[in-house]
């Protein structure tokens, strides 16, 4: 068995409602710190976690919003959004965080993070894990 | 006192929306909070199941849970009201559906 | 306006917690009288004094507490579910043996009638959860 | 304000998956013992709780279904289940729990507790309670 | 080693199923167990889409939650084979979606 | 086979714990190993000591100890899900200044990557949870 293994977090869950989202989050920081591989996919209500705008102000609740633009610096660069699910809700990639890295091998070049996927494309990428996780 | 119904999961994970439009009378408010402010949305898949129910019902949803979620920019078909948790005290809140 | 608020998740998987916070202060703000909260289910769980929520997030046993003091407000555990649980009070210690207790300050536990009492005695039962 | 207060328990969701159904049937009869007016409405998922023939002996878990049989001797005998969620389930009264009760007031005749109604008549009984508890 | 994708949740209450349709590829195994189990109803308003996604995914159910819910009888429509808890450890569970 | 274990869900409100419990058992009957069962967001309610369940119910948490020392298996606690809930050992109890601690016997409060290990070295994970 390889020492490195394809990690990917599927994200289900609005943000706020439930605590899932928040704790995925924490999950996907260690995962990175471990020198694994870590994707993430955002599907169903879980594209609810990366609208931007978000504003806890008058919940007296953290706004995490802000930690997925830090995954760049992690080493998570590969951020799937299935369309379908955001279709389903109005919603198209310019409402989503504008979610960037530096490619390394690029000379540092800026890239999206997040790649808007069919479900079918999505279902391949799964297969082509070694761990799948669901918040 | 008129029932006011509360909906506070997301209609396109669970089936509480639904639950609510067809045990609700006619006359009845209907309150999205929570993750039901999702149900507030302009253009999305259950948009106009909403629209139609209007005829019969009043809808208003909670704004400080609209602002956390990034989407009181997005919500508001018409009747739709942002709402404080201090007019939701004062419209009356009974959860039943 | 007498109100009865039944509390059914814990404090911090669901929002359910926090909006029931909400809207209780906004009760006592606007002067309605809040006869009892009642935590049921997962709810016992908001009751504990063990708790160590990160610097930067809510703490939302203590803002419990806190409103209980402020307002003298009747805060219930539900016996039947906190058994199940693990909420304690010293009452709950003696008569299971156990060797401790975590129930937080302003929280005592009793039975479901007091669920029942607060449905017959308010105007209205406000329920917050899953 | 009426001493005596008409009571509507709605229960939602499936046994065993979670516990809310269980613990609404312990509400239930604390609340008949009080003596007030309790019924019961079986909507949604809620409408699996009284499906005939639940054996739990391969799960260590509690087949509370032979409770409801007793509601009917703590005066609960107006037990409402909403036709369309039947329906939706491929379900008719004929696989719910023969559910009765014996009318005092008609020399003890043994009655049916369970109405099927649609949500409309489901509607209109919601509006003549005066609490309202979802489980 | 082929995916095995779970669902605990009622297709009448949640989207688990739907997303697990739209998400397993061809040659999956979609087992249901807990509130999942209801999934395996012949009759329901579900049953279609299950009996069409038979063409690509195999199904099964567990059996003691199928017991505990009375509706050994009434699951099973062709391929949805009833399965121990130590089938399940074979089969191999990998939730996923 | 190795197998790692999540449980995302507390002992009572949903069915996870107990369906975990199920397939631990089947797993270890049909010789597989279990390298560890790792308590996540509401799993970390598993761990505590404090539950009293009624006499004819399952008493989940002793079955999960019980497990622990018969077949030598590692449960681990979350930290920080577990602070926010109110679980705390010993360490736990003198690093957040608690006047107790509710921990059940076999189970141990560690990090978030005691689960990423978990994911690493087993050849497979399940995760049983809402």
């Amino acid at each position: 068995m390889s020492s490195i293994k394809k990690f990917l977090f599927i994200n289900r869950r609005a943000p706020y409602g439930t605590v899932y989202a928040w704790e995925s989050l924490e999950v996907v920081l260690i995962g990175a710190a471990f020198d694994q591989q870590v994707n993430l996919a955002f599907v169903d209500d879980g594209v609810f976690q990366i609208v931007k705008g978000q504003d806890t102000s008058q919940l007296s609740t953290k706004n995490f919003s802000p930690t997925y633009s830090a995954l760049g610096d992690y080493g998570v660069t590969n951020l799937y959004v299935e369309k379908e699910s955001l279709d389903l809700r109005g919603l198209t990639a310019n409402d989503l965080l504008p979610l960037k890295y530096e490619d390394e091998n690029d000379n540092y070049a800026e890239k999206d993070s997040i790649q808007v996927v069919s479900a079918a494309a999505l279902a391949k990428i799964l297969e082509e894990q070694d761990v799948l996780l669901n918040f | 006192m008129s029932t006011l119904h509360t909906v506070n999961k997301s209609p396109f994970e669970k089936n509480s929306l639904e639950a609510c439009l067809r045990l609700a009378a006619k006359g009845n408010t209907v309150l999205f909070f929570e993750d039901g402010v999702y149900g507030a949305m302009k253009g999305t898949a259950v948009a106009d199941k909403i629209k139609s129910a209007m005829n019969n019902l009043t809808f208003c949803a909670l704004g400080p849970d609209l602002k956390a979620r990034g989407i009181d920019a997005l919500a508001g078909h018409a009747g739709a009201i942002a709402a404080g948790h201090q007019q939701c005290v004062q419209g009356g809140q009974r959860r039943d559906a | 306006m007498k109100l009865g608020i039944q509390v059914s998740e814990g404090p911090y998987t669901h929002q359910a917690s926090l909006s029931a916070l909400n809207y209780v202060k906004a009760a006592v703000e606007a002067g309605h009288e809040i006869f009892r909260v009642f935590f049921y289910h997962d709810g016992v769980n908001n009751g504990t004094r063990f708790t160590t929520p990160p610097q930067d997030d809510r703490n939302i046993v203590n803002s419990w507490s806190k409103l209980a003091k402020d307002h003298n407000i009747d805060l219930v555990v539900c016996v039947a579910a906190a058994q199940r649980r693990g909420i304690v009070d010293a009452g709950e210690q003696k008569r299971n043996g156990k060797d401790g207790n975590n129930i937080a300050e302003g929280f005592r536990i009793s039975g479901l009638g007091q669920l029942i009492e607060a449905c017959i005695q308010c105007d209205r039962m406000v329920v917050f959860g899953d």
